[in-house]
């Protein structure tokens, strides 16, 4: 099983990153199970999302407390909050801009190239193309399926666009 | 092509959360109407069934109603006129429905609503535990607590099923946010073997001009208690029905769950007897763990909670030396412990035998439950810890 | 008498039988009964519209009274009739008398 | 309004509301009842909120009603129409409804539709629900003992505004329920009472009619003897004088615009014809404790009510 925990701001959408990478999995026929953590808090606000992949079935609904792999969607949430927080040994970090963690770790410049597709810093499609060149977890062909679920039309276009471009440059630091 | 290979040729697995899940469900039950009021966590049912009924996907007449109480008074009234009907709530919507549920029971409708359990206030909370569900435990309903996305979906088709043939009110309910808005694998059925599985039956208790009947009527005490002893004899009596529609279900999809699911039960000398899908599948992954320290450690889920499954509860408990019920809700001041653990304790009773156990309560308002703290649980049964309850997770 | 037993009842507690409160006689709660006087009854149907009970019968036929011809005649049913007097207070003929129950 | 009966000759004949039932001798409601199922029809579906009508009608095992019936609570009468009506028409399109156009109507006390009842009514009726709804209003919880509701009249006297040394009676005004309603822009609304049977039983088919657009509302004033505490025999004279006092005024609201039907519009173009007052409360022991002051100012608020409608109407 691969556990991953997404960290980011209300509004960049790191929900749907990790439903759009637990669909991929899905699709390719594996189990998967992608829930966010809850509160009344909106736009702005640390959010974390939990994703779990495995090849069998999975029953534990927990937190994921000992991530394999930390997804940061924004450096400022380095100041507010531990992201590294119980990762695992051998565990690695995707993070938006080149950041120095004392970990394996592989970024993207994915505010800019968001500004640059899509005209807003909505980072999460590009985290989603990092995710799957620094891990593997899915092909991309298949995130990008999955992206299709929850996008169509223009706004599809261009984050598939976004996906691929992050895949490209995402690289380990 | 053979029907059954047909069959498995129009499966398709799509990645939802339980409460899209509920609305496939729904789509695939053709259901006539639907009457909800928006409440988190169930919002995103009523927005899937929108979209739905907007794209002419389900042929339903969506109710917008103002409140709960409405919702739950006009699907009485829809399935009072012979429709097939869904709604769906949450916490304090299920609260203000209170008073209408025991009407539902009462004039025998087939009502189908699904519930992603959710704390009560005060303090407000929009969190997941159980204690809605828990207070509607006497109102006649039949109440399933599903474990994953795919059994939601799959209880939903059933509960139609069973409300039509026990002519009583099934509630699907299963954990706010921790499944309401986990996206999972979900297998959906062919919708037209779903509408096969689901035949139209004519009903008894329908409102129609050409046999005009009365229903609500006003009873004095020399009525009274007959017409409220049928619902207590349907409602136990419907926990064969529940098990005929889930083996039937089991034959044509492939996918059923029995009354009591277990895991690694044949051997138990400990058992965590739990409901929902976080404190089951973390008490399952816990047994793994416990056995692994030496414990024989088993996990009990009750999937149906009313009627209680008193027997197939017992049939488990036979030969464990100790049992622990997770509650995910507080009966607040009661002889000893939580809602289900006094359920628990009485079949016991009820039938002569004498297992020690523990109440522990959990996941209250959505306190995180860690497979640990299952572990835990294993751990002070071995080590004899009996007849208390513990408030786990709370700073005390 | 021997009220039925739960098997014997319909389920939802579910009225059948349509207009099956007859079998309740509310004749017995009547302390005055009206009495018509088909002689003063000029057959203005307004004890029928008005009586709470439905108990004033429009019966057809031919009536001859006092040398007039009618179509119809007003009887009541004291079987349901409660002896409100509403029809002998509205009576524009005074057609109605209250009288005590005998 | 639509005159379907000219006069009281043209009135339907068959019973669909038995004898037998166990209303008070006199009932006002009670009337309403059995005319508003024969001006109905068969075909129709009524759904009762909880109240006299409610529990004096359908004692197990008996029912004085011949059409279908459904009592479900006391504040959700209207959306538990709601709900059947969607089910007609979603069952109707798939082919599982056999009965026809058939009418939904709800029958609600003024507890049911002026208090408990009023949030179900403006949902049913925002939602443009095929439904009648029809108030018949008693001006007090009857079916409890009395009590004081949104619809009871100011100084009258319930067991919850007895008339004490320093409050005598209801402190608070009637509510305009009929304006709440009208507020919604439903497509027609109309006043009637038990007293004037014809108007009353066309203001019924024509709401009907209507209810093919969206949903219709009656208010039927049906005096109770004991709870305005009068002899019985005067139920309807009650409700006559009511309406001849100017003190409850006969209108409709039909697609916005309003019209005073007679004998309201007689006495708004000839305040001479509108009897006084007085008239309507002295026999009434609900109003027995009223001084000439109090009749006085209760005058000049019926006054400015119909003036106030007079103004509705000619706009």
């Amino acid at each position: 099983m691969i556990e991953i925990r997404f960290h980011g701001r209300g509004g960049q959408g790191m929900v749907t990153a990790s439903q759009v990478l637990a669909t991929a999995a899905i699709m390719e026929g594996k189990y998967a199970q992608a829930f966010p953590e809850f509160g009344p808090e909106r736009r702005g606000a640390p959010v974390k999302a939990y994703l779990r992949i495995d090849d069998k079935p999975i029953y534990k609904r927990e937190p994921v407390v000992e991530p394999d792999v930390v997804v940061v969607g924004d450096q400022s949430l380095f100041v507010s909050e531990n992201p590294l927080e119980g990762l695992k040994q051998n565990g690695i970090l995707v993070v938006n801009g080149a950041y120095k963690a004392p970990v394996k770790t592989y970024y993207v410049d994915a505010t800019s190239l968001a500004l640059k597709v899509l005209g807003k810093a909505i980072v999460n499609t590009a985290m989603i193309g990092a995710v799957v060149k620094a891990t593997g977890v899915v092909r991309l062909e298949t995130a990008l399926a999955a992206l299709g679920k929850y996008f169509s039309g223009k706004i599809y276009e261009l984050n598939a666009q976004l996906v691929k471009i992050a895949f490209d440059q995402t690289k380990e630091l | 092509m053979t029907a059954a290979a047909a069959l498995q040729k129009a499966k398709t697995t799509l990645a939802l959360t339980s409460n899209y899940a509920v609305a496939y469900a729904v789509k695939a039950a053709d259901v006539d109407v639907v009457a909800v009021y928006p409440i988190t966590p169930q919002t995103t049912i009523v927005e899937k069934i929108a979209e739905f009924v907007d794209d002419g996907e389900l042929n339903a007449d969506l109710i917008h109603v103002e409140s709960e109480h409405s919702a739950m008074s006009a699907v009485v009234g829809a399935a009072a006129a012979g429709a097939r009907v869904f709604t769906a709530t949450s916490s304090q919507g299920l609260e203000l429905m209170h008073e209408v549920l025991h009407i539902a029971s009462g004039l025998r409708l087939p009502i189908v609503m699904a519930v992603p359990a959710r704390a009560l206030s005060a303090p407000i909370s929009i969190h997941g535990d159980y204690s809605d569900v828990m207070n509607t435990r006497d109102t006649g309903w039949i109440t399933y607590i599903a474990s994953s996305a795919q059994e939601v979906y799959d209880t939903v088709i059933q509960a139609y099923k069973v409300a039509e043939t026990a002519l009583l009110p099934v509630m699907v309910s299963y954990d706010g946010f921790l499944m309401s808005h986990t996206t999972e694998p979900v297998e959906l059925n062919d919708e037209e073997e779903v509408r096969r599985f689901l035949p139209r039956k004519d009903r008894p208790n329908v409102l129609r001009p050409e046999k005009p009947i009365t229903m609500g009527a006003f009873a004095m005490p020399d009525w009274y208690y007959e017409i409220k002893y049928q619902v207590q004899e349907a409602l136990m009596g419907s926990l064969k029905v529940v098990e005929e529609v889930d083996a039937e279900y089991g034959k044509i999809f492939g996918r059923s769950y029995g009354i009591v699911q277990t895991y690694r039960m044949e051997d138990a000398d400990y058992a965590i007897i739990a409901y929902g899908g976080a404190a089951f599948g973390n008490a399952r992954e816990a047994a793994d763990i416990a056995r692994e320290k030496g414990i024989k450690a088993g996990a009990i889920r009750l999937r149906v909670w009313r009627p209680f499954p008193t027997s197939h509860l017992l049939k488990q408990l036979a030969g464990v030396k100790a049992f622990a019920v997770v509650d995910r809700a507080i009966a607040f001041g009661s002889s000893g412990g939580g809602p289900v653990f006094l359920d628990v304790a009485a079949a016991l009773w009820m039938n002569g035998i004498d297992i020690p156990g523990l109440s522990v309560i959990h996941g209250i308002g959505q306190r995180s439950m860690y497979v640990e703290d299952f572990v835990k649980i294993y751990e002070m049964l071995k080590s004899g810890e009996r007849n208390k309850v513990i408030y786990m997770g709370l700073r005390l | 008498m021997s009220l039925p037993r739960v098997h014997e009842i319909p389920i939802g507690g579910i009225i059948t039988e349509p207009g099956s409160s007859r079998k309740n006689l509310t004749g017995g709660w009547r302390s005055l009964k009206p009495i018509i006087h088909d002689d003063r009854c000029i057959r203005c149907r307004i004890c029928w519209t008005y009586c709470p009970e439905g108990t004033i019968k429009e019966i057809k036929g031919e009536f001859v009274v006092k040398g007039r011809k009618y179509q119809y005649k007003y009887e009541i049913d004291y079987n349901y009739c409660k002896g409100c007097g509403i029809c002998a207070h509205e009576c524009p003929t005074k057609a109605i008398e209250m009288v005590p129950e005998a | 309004m639509k005159v379907v009966y000219k006069s009281i000759w043209d009135l339907p004949a068959e019973e669909l509301f038995a004898s037998g039932h166990r209303a008070c001798a006199g009932c006002g409601p009670a009337i309403a009842m059995r005319w508003i199922t024969k001006t109905a029809g068969p075909n129709t579906i009524v759904v009762n909120a909880t109240g006299c009508m409610e529990v004096t009608t359908t004692q197990y095992p008996e029912t004085a009603w011949m059409v279908p019936y459904l009592h479900v609570a006391f504040e959700n009468a209207a959306a538990a129409a709601a709900g059947i009506d969607s089910a007609i028409r979603v069952m109707s399109k798939k082919g599982l409804w056999s009965s026809g156009k058939t009418n939904v109507v709800v029958i609600a006390g003024d507890g049911g539709t002026y208090d408990i009842g009023l949030q179900s009514l403006s949902g049913m009726l925002e939602r443009g629900h095929h439904v009648l709804y029809i108030l018949y209003d008693n001006e007090a919880y009857m079916n409890t003992g009395i009590q004081r509701s949104g619809g009871t009249p100011r100084f009258a006297w319930t067991t919850t505004t007895p008339v004490g040394k320093a409050i005598r009676g209801k402190i608070q005004a009637k509510k305009d329920i009929m304006g709440i309603v009208m507020a919604h822009r439903v497509p027609y609304a109309a006043t009637a009472t038990i007293s004037n049977i014809v108007d009353m039983a066309n203001k019924i088919k024509t709401a009907l009619e209507y209810t093919a657009e969206g949903p219709t509302f009656l208010h039927i004033l049906a005096p109770c003897p004991p709870g305005w505490r009068f002899p019985e025999e005067r139920t309807v004279e009650a409700a006559r004088l009511a309406v001849e006092t100017g003190y409850f005024p006969l209108y409709e609201y039909d697609h916005g615009k309003i019209r005073l039907n007679p004998p309201t519009s007689n006495m708004v173009a000839d305040p001479k014809r509108r009897k006084p007052l007085r008239e309507f409360l002295k026999f009434q022991g609900r109003f027995a404790h009223l001084t000439d002051a109090e009749i006085e100012e209760l005058e000049k608020e019926v006054v400015a009510n119909l003036e106030y409608l007079a103004k509705l109407a000619s706009l």
